[in-house]
């Protein structure tokens, strides 16, 4: 195993953690709770409490580049039980929005479900679930692993073939487009008053 | 006036933050001081001596003393005064450690503020007068508050040395928590068999007067001097002639009466004698179950009692007693672990504490040593052990190790193996903490010689599943989740304040820390004395701690009480109020608030009313000081003139040294 | 420590003078400077042996002469060494508090506490806290030509702030 | 009873849970409760926007809770957990001022007064209560033995979600004694079934929901009850998968808890959409003589 030198710790990742987080990373006292307590740590390569360890440590690469961080579900049962009032989950929140920052996606499928789903918001304002499956599939190139359940889903009107857009979509798509720090298209700015 | 100024280095606590030379340098430039000089450990006998050297060579009134906290070396620097001849209220001390060099890391500023330490303090100094005790006599009896092992060692120690000793205990029987414990580590004895004895001597000690089923009402009066109101509480039996026959227990018939003793493992009878060992050993009613008691309906126990002292009418009594000298050890309690909703919050009968599992493994407990699960009665074969449950948990407010939990919980692992040879016991630790004589070895034997599994990690969940709990916690050694299933789980509930405490510390006129236990005079120096002289602690009382250090405590309490009985008078403390009679003009505002009754009126020679202090009583608070319309009453050390010359010395427009 | 509680280190020092306690709140201040919890240094503390010896006179003078800020801290209510002298001390200090707009002195810049002497942090946060806001309002304004308050004045005040104390709801225990 | 509320469906409530949105109305109309639809909903964002960005995704949320509060409602009711949650957190968030204006750059709007979120559970159990609910009980659930599964996000964190016990919520528990049922003490009731991880990493949710069908299982239960449309999904819609992931048999229907309260009030097994549901519902409600 890797020798870690204790005496260069990110700083700065540790600040941002921090700052981001609104957490104090300094007052896990490493009880494992938060792994006790994981429902997802079968499946994690680094569990959540030794993401907490090497966060002190200041590790940021290591961190950021984990699968765990992609498939934490905000199950909040970490938070809900750390004996020193850390809200893990947020913590993990932030650490996945920093890897996302840095273009890490280590759990690939995981982050193209996520982009297909706030894609089908962006356009329509609501999720339209054959547009997500589709868009899914499109980015991973994968075939729709759970074909199965197509046949069990459409028959009862669960999965809609067309999409239910709303009248504000297009403030919805302001909303995204703000975000990531776009131009306004001209046609479109002060045009939907609320 | 002639003055010193001695400033301290301590060696770099202070010196390392404070430019204490040029803090001296810059003192000789104040009124009336003649010598100033740094010195690298004031206290030490060298400091001392170099300073009433100067006191001698430099024909000094009275010294300033710049170095730790007054509440810290005080009496040190005034006996030092004593020697070389000065009265010992002819110093001042300017704290610049405490206050300055350990608070901030920046030289210049805390030099500056060092200096106007100084520099107050010799301003204060310079109005100081010698001030002379008055003596008074001492009632050379002791309170001691609770009957645990602790407050038994210390009534025990007070009474061979030939005291009066009044012990108070709330519950009908002494022992406290070391009475239900089934061996105690580490090596492991029986408890009932080392406590035992030493709870029959205190019945039998002729200097020992024993209120068991009573509480301390009120308490006044002051060191040497207390006036104690017991409250004895109602038992609906007559204990002088009840001779704990149990006669009465055989034939009630409530018998699902809470067992406090046996911590709710059993039930018991409405009349009950706790345990067999009970001192004193007599019977009470819980009127909570009672039928004759609720209903009017039952007496069966005054029918059967051959001496007739059952009492339905019985009400609290108040005696009164004098004491010189209170000792109080009233223990701990234990954390109301059902809080944790996820070790199932007391939904779970097979999940115990650790306190009902000495219960459980007890010979003479409610299951006669048989270790069985409450629900089936079946003998665990997997044991789980889950410590800190309520201790090193901020969420629950309760951040502190509760000190023994580790060692018991070693303890009884190792029982369990005994009692059940095929069991198999895990304990989730977070750090196994065993810092007594032999205790590290005697954890290390558990799991060495005993096989208990020590598992790293706490436990997030506690869930059933068919008729055994699963436990899923983590090993933080092995990296992941761990999850075994477990027969019985006993959890180490960490140690609080016992109930009511903090309102005895109010009686007390004792600090108590935010948690309840009581707060020590100094916490390495003075750990049993208390800031109200005269009261000291023992035991849990003052936080959580084992047997052997109870035992100590309460040993060293006792030793203190015998020390302030040593003297047959005590010196009263003269900084206390006196009155200028030329000034007073009898108002007698000063009476009303003295929350001590240390003023009484007096007539002068024309037949004028005049205030008067009572010395002894005074506490020295200075209340009446601010009360007095006139500035008559002045409190002695800390007279308006001595408080206004600080102010004075602070805040002139222009402070230039 | 320091990132965390905005300790003031830069920057000229103002003058606020505190008045603590022995049993409580000195020990409070002792305890904090056992735990080395770092403290902006402008407080100087003047020890008394209870709140209730402290007289809004002593107040007064501070921030007449000079003071920018005022600091008083005794035990918490019930938890006094004396019994009730923090009650009294409530009291008149409350009054006080009321009284300084009169004199045309900020109430700002006077404030009381109850810290207990295991109470460490709670006293580096309260001076930390009080210190700040003393560099918020600035230096106090000087008066021209001295104080602008004689003797004779300073005393009406107390006067009028002891009248207060003295009616008799003033050993009332309400919180 | 006459009350009358915000409702947000949720984007699931008009597909996946299109039975949960349809029982929830209906006993809602039994109940006398008026459900007043926010208008021009949009999607809350649910886990993708939070885990992108606590921003986007409050203002997402937010745009909705303003909408609300325009038209006049105080308070808004959904049934599904997750909405609740962002939704929630959202509100909760933007009491900091700061966090509060970065919204507010994203929405060009104000955000002056928000809606306040309840989940439709809470509302059944502290607007309308449980001897209203019972009062209107016709057909008792008798002989129905349920689990009551809330999912992990529907009380946590408490601070957030100021409702019933994080670690033991009893409110769908009385409910649904309060309609008739046996309820089973559950002792998973918080535990996570797999959440969204079903399309990227269905063997997640195959071994999380697959824990909780075998807990379920070992208790002798006829069905499960949930509260959260994604909860449902991963028991039902994937209880095959599960199944053959793990080399189970299970065959435990999964109701909505609006479906079950329906169905003792007297609502028909089409108004409460019980076709919608994969593992056939019907043995057991005929066992317990329910249809
Ligand atoms: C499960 C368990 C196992 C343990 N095993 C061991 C062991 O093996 N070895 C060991 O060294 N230590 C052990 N301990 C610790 C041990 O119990 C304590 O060290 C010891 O009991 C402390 O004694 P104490 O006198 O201070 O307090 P307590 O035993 O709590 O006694 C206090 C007494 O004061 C009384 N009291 C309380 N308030 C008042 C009041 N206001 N007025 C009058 N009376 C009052 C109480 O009724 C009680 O009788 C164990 C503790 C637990 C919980
Ligand atoms: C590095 C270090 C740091 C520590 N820090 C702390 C701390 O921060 N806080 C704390 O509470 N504790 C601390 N301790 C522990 C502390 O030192 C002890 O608790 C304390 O000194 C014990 O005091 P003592 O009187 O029992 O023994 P000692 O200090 O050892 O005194 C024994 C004395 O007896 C003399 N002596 C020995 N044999 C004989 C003989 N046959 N005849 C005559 N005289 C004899 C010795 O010369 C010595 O002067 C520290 C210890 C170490 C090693
Ligand atoms: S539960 Fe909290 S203290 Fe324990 S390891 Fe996790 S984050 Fe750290
Ligand atoms: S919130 Fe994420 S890290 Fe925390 S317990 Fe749930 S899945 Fe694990
Ligand atoms: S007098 Fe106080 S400051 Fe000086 S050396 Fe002694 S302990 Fe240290
Ligand atoms: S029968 Fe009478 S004497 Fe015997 S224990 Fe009971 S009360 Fe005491
Ligand atoms: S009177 Fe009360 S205590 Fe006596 S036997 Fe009857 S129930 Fe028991
Ligand atoms: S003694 Fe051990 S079990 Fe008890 S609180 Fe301290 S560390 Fe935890
Ligand atoms: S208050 Fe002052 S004047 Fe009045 S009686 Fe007391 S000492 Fe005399
Ligand atoms: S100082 Fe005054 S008020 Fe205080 S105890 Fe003494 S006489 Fe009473």
């Amino acid at each position: 195993m890797e020798t870690i030198t204790l005496q260069k710790p990110d700083s700065q990742f540790l600040r941002d953690v921090r700052e981001r987080s609104g957490q104090e990373p300094s007052n896990c006292y490493q009880c494992g709770n938060c792994t006790a307590g994981c429902p997802y740590n079968f499946a994690y390569d680094i569990p959540v409490s030794r993401i907490m360890r090497l966060l002190q440590l200041g590790r940021r690469d290591e961190i950021l580049q984990c699968k765990s961080l992609w498939l934490c579900a905000t199950c909040q049962s970490c938070t809900t039980r750390c004996p020193n009032g850390i809200d893990v989950a947020r913590i993990v929140d932030v650490l996945r929005h920093m890897a996302r920052e840095a273009g890490y996606a280590t759990e690939r499928n995981v982050k193209a479900f996520g982009d297909a789903f706030l894609e089908s918001v962006e356009k329509h304002g609501r999720v339209f679930e054959v547009g997500v499956v589709a868009g899914y599939v499109r980015k991973t190139g994968r075939f729709w692993t759970d074909i199965e359940l197509g046949p069990k889903m459409l028959p009862k009107g669960k999965l809609g073939l067309r999409p239910h857009s709303i009248q504000g979509a297009e403030h919805i798509a302001r909303i995204f487009r703000r975000y990531r720090g776009e131009p306004e298209p001209a046609a479109t700015t002060g045009g939907e008053t609320k | 006036m002639r003055i010193g100024v001695f400033v301290c280095h301590c060696g770099s606590n202070i010196a390392a933050t404070v430019d204490c030379p040029s803090v001296a340098e810059a003192a000789k430039l104040f009124p009336d001081v003649v010598f100033a000089t740094d010195t690298m450990y004031a206290c030490s006998e060298p400091g001392q001596d170099g300073i009433i050297q100067a006191i001698k060579e430099h024909r000094l009134d009275g010294c300033v003393v710049a170095s730790c906290s007054p509440r810290m070396h005080e009496p040190t620097f005034r006996r030092a005064l004593e020697r070389a001849g000065l009265n010992r209220y002819m110093l001042e001390m300017a704290n610049i450690r405490e206050h300055v060099s350990w608070i901030g890391k920046n030289k210049e500023l805390n030099t500056g503020k060092a200096t106007e330490l100084v520099r107050i303090a010799a301003e204060k100094l310079r109005l100081n007068t010698p001030l002379f005790a008055n003596q008074f006599d001492v009632t050379k009896r002791v309170l001691v508050i609770g009957g645990g092992v602790a407050g038994i060692q210390a009534a025990l120690d007070c009474a061979d040395a030939g005291i009066q000793v009044i012990m108070v205990e709330r519950e009908t029987s002494i022992g406290g928590k070391m009475a239900k414990l089934d061996k105690t580590f580490p090596t492991v004895d029986c408890s009932s068999c080392i406590l035992g004895p030493k709870m029959v001597d205190v019945a039998q000690h002729p200097n020992i007067t024993l209120y068991a089923a009573s509480e301390v009402e009120e308490i006044s009066g002051y060191v040497g001097n207390f006036d104690v109101k017991v409250r004895r509480k109602a038992t609906y039996v007559n204990w002088a002639s009840c001779t704990g026959c149990g006669l009465c227990m055989e034939k009630c018939p409530s018998k699902k009466s809470h067992d406090a003793f046996n911590e709710g493992v059993a039930t018991t009878t409405a009349i009950n004698i706790p345990f067999p060992q009970a001192i004193p050993k007599k019977a009470a009613i819980n009127p909570e179950f009672c039928m004759k008691l609720q209903k009017g309906k039952c007496g069966v126990c005054a029918k059967v009692c051959p001496t007739k002292c059952i009492d339905f009418e019985q009400q609290d009594t108040i005696v009164s007693e004098k004491v010189g000298a209170i000792v109080a050890a009233t223990g701990y309690d234990l954390f109301d672990w059902t809080v944790y909703g996820q070790y199932g919050a007391g939904r779970y009968p097979d999940v115990v504490t650790s306190l009902q599992y000495e219960r459980m493994m007890n010979a003479s407990g409610p299951t006669s040593g048989h270790i069985q699960r409450p629900s089936d009665g079946r003998e665990p074969k997997r044991v789980v052990f889950i410590q800190c449950v309520g201790s090193r948990d901020k969420s629950v407010n309760r951040p502190y190790c509760s000190g023994f939990c580790c060692m018991y919980t070693a303890k009884q692992a190792v029982l369990t193996k005994d009692h059940i040879p095929d069991s198999d016991s895990y304990v989730f630790y977070m750090d196994i903490r065993s810092p007594g004589k032999g205790y590290d070895e005697f954890t290390r034997r558990a799991q060495e010689q005993y096989g208990v599994q020590y598992v790293r990690g706490r436990v997030s969940m506690v869930y059933p599943k068919g008729d055994v709990l699963v436990v899923r916690g983590a090993d933080t050694l092995a990296g992941t989740q761990v999850e075994v299933e477990a027969d019985l789980v006993v959890l180490a509930v960490g140690v609080e304040a016992s109930k009511g405490a903090a309102h005895l510390a109010e009686k007390l006129r004792i600090s108590y820390d935010q948690y309840g236990f009581f707060m020590e005079s100094h916490p390495k120096l003075k750990p049993v004395e208390t800031n109200t002289a005269g009261v000291y602690l023992a035991g849990c009382s003052q936080g959580p701690k084992d047997i052997p250090t109870s035992v100590g405590q309460g040993s060293a309490a006792a030793a203190k009480v015998l020390t302030l009985f040593a003297k047959d008078k005590l010196e009263s403390d003269p900084q206390v109020s006196s009155v200028n009679q030329n000034r007073c003009v009898g108002c007698l505002k000063c009476t009303m608030t003295c929350p001590f009754g240390a003023i009484k009126d007096v007539k002068d020679r024309a037949g004028n009313t005049k205030a008067e202090v009572i010395e002894t009583v005074c506490q020295g608070c200075g209340i009446c000081t601010v009360t007095c319309p006139h500035g008559a009453i002045q409190l002695q050390h800390f007279t308006d003139n001595q408080i206004l010359a600080e102010v004075n010395a602070l805040c002139q427009p222009e402070l230039e040294f | 420590m320091s990132a965390r509680t905005g300790v003031l280190t830069e920057g000229r020092e103002l003058r606020i003078v505190g008045f603590l306690c022995n049993w409580c709140s000195y020990g409070g201040a002792d305890t904090a400077g056992v735990a080395r919890f770092e403290q902006p240094t402008d407080l100087r503390i003047i020890r008394v042996p209870c709140s209730g010896r402290i007289d809004p006179l002593f107040i007064m003078r501070a921030l007449v002469s000079g003071a920018d800020g005022v600091l008083v801290s005794g035990c918490h209510p019930r938890d006094c060494h004396y019994a009730e002298g923090n009650y009294y001390a409530r009291r008149r200090l409350e009054l006080l508090k009321q009284f300084l707009p009169i004199t045309g002195i900020d109430p700002q810049r006077f404030e009381y506490t109850w810290v207990s002497a295991s109470e460490g942090a709670r006293w580096q946060d309260v001076v930390t806290k009080f210190t700040n806001r003393i560099h918020d309002l600035g230096p106090a304004p000087r008066m021209q030509g001295g104080s602008g308050y004689d003797e004779l004045c300073l005393k009406q005040i107390e006067e009028g702030v002891k009248q207060g104390a003295a009616c008799p709801c003033h050993k009332e225990r309400a919180l | 009873m006459t009350l009358t509320i915000g409702y947000y469906p949720g984007c699931s409530g008009a597909g996946t849970s299109v039975e949960y949105d349809q029982s929830t109305r209906a006993v809602c109309a039994r109940l006398g409760v008026t459900l007043r639809d926010v208008p021009d909903w949009s999607c809350c964002g649910s886990t993708p926007a939070h885990t992108v960005n606590h921003v986007l995704s409050a203002a997402l949320s937010a745009r909705n809770l303003e909408l609300a509060a325009q038209a006049g409602l105080e308070v808004v009711t959904t049934p599904c957990p997750s909405c609740l949650a962002n939704l929630r957190i959202a509100g909760h968030k933007m009491e900091q001022p700061a966090f509060r204006d970065d919204v507010r750059a994203l929405l060009e709007t104000e955000c002056e007064t928000l809606a306040e979120t309840k989940s439709t559970l809470q509302v059944m159990v502290e607007e309308v209560g449980l001897d209203e609910v019972q009062a209107r009980v016709t057909k008792p659930l008798a002989g129905l033995r349920v689990a009551c599964y809330y999912g992990c996000i529907m009380n946590r964190p408490p601070e957030v979600m100021q409702f019933d016990d994080p670690e033991h919520p009893m409110a769908m528990d009385n409910l649904l004694t309060a309609c008739g049922a046996e309820v089973v003490p559950f002792p998973l009731k918080v535990e996570c079934c797999g959440a969204a991880a079903g399309m990227p990493r269905k063997d997640i949710v195959a071994e999380l929901s697959g824990r909780l069908l075998d807990t379920a299982a070992g208790l002798g239960v006829d069905a499960i009850a949930t509260a959260c449309p994604l909860c449902q999904m991963n028991l039902d819609l994937r209880q095959g998968q599960a199944n053959a992931a793990r080399g189970t048999r299970h065959a435990i229907p999964v109701f909505y808890f609006t479906q079950l309260m329906g169905l003792a009030m007297g609502l028909s097994a089409r108004e409460v959409g019980l076709s919608k549901l994969v593992v056939n519902p019907k043995p057991c409600l005929e066992r317990a003589g329910l249809l």
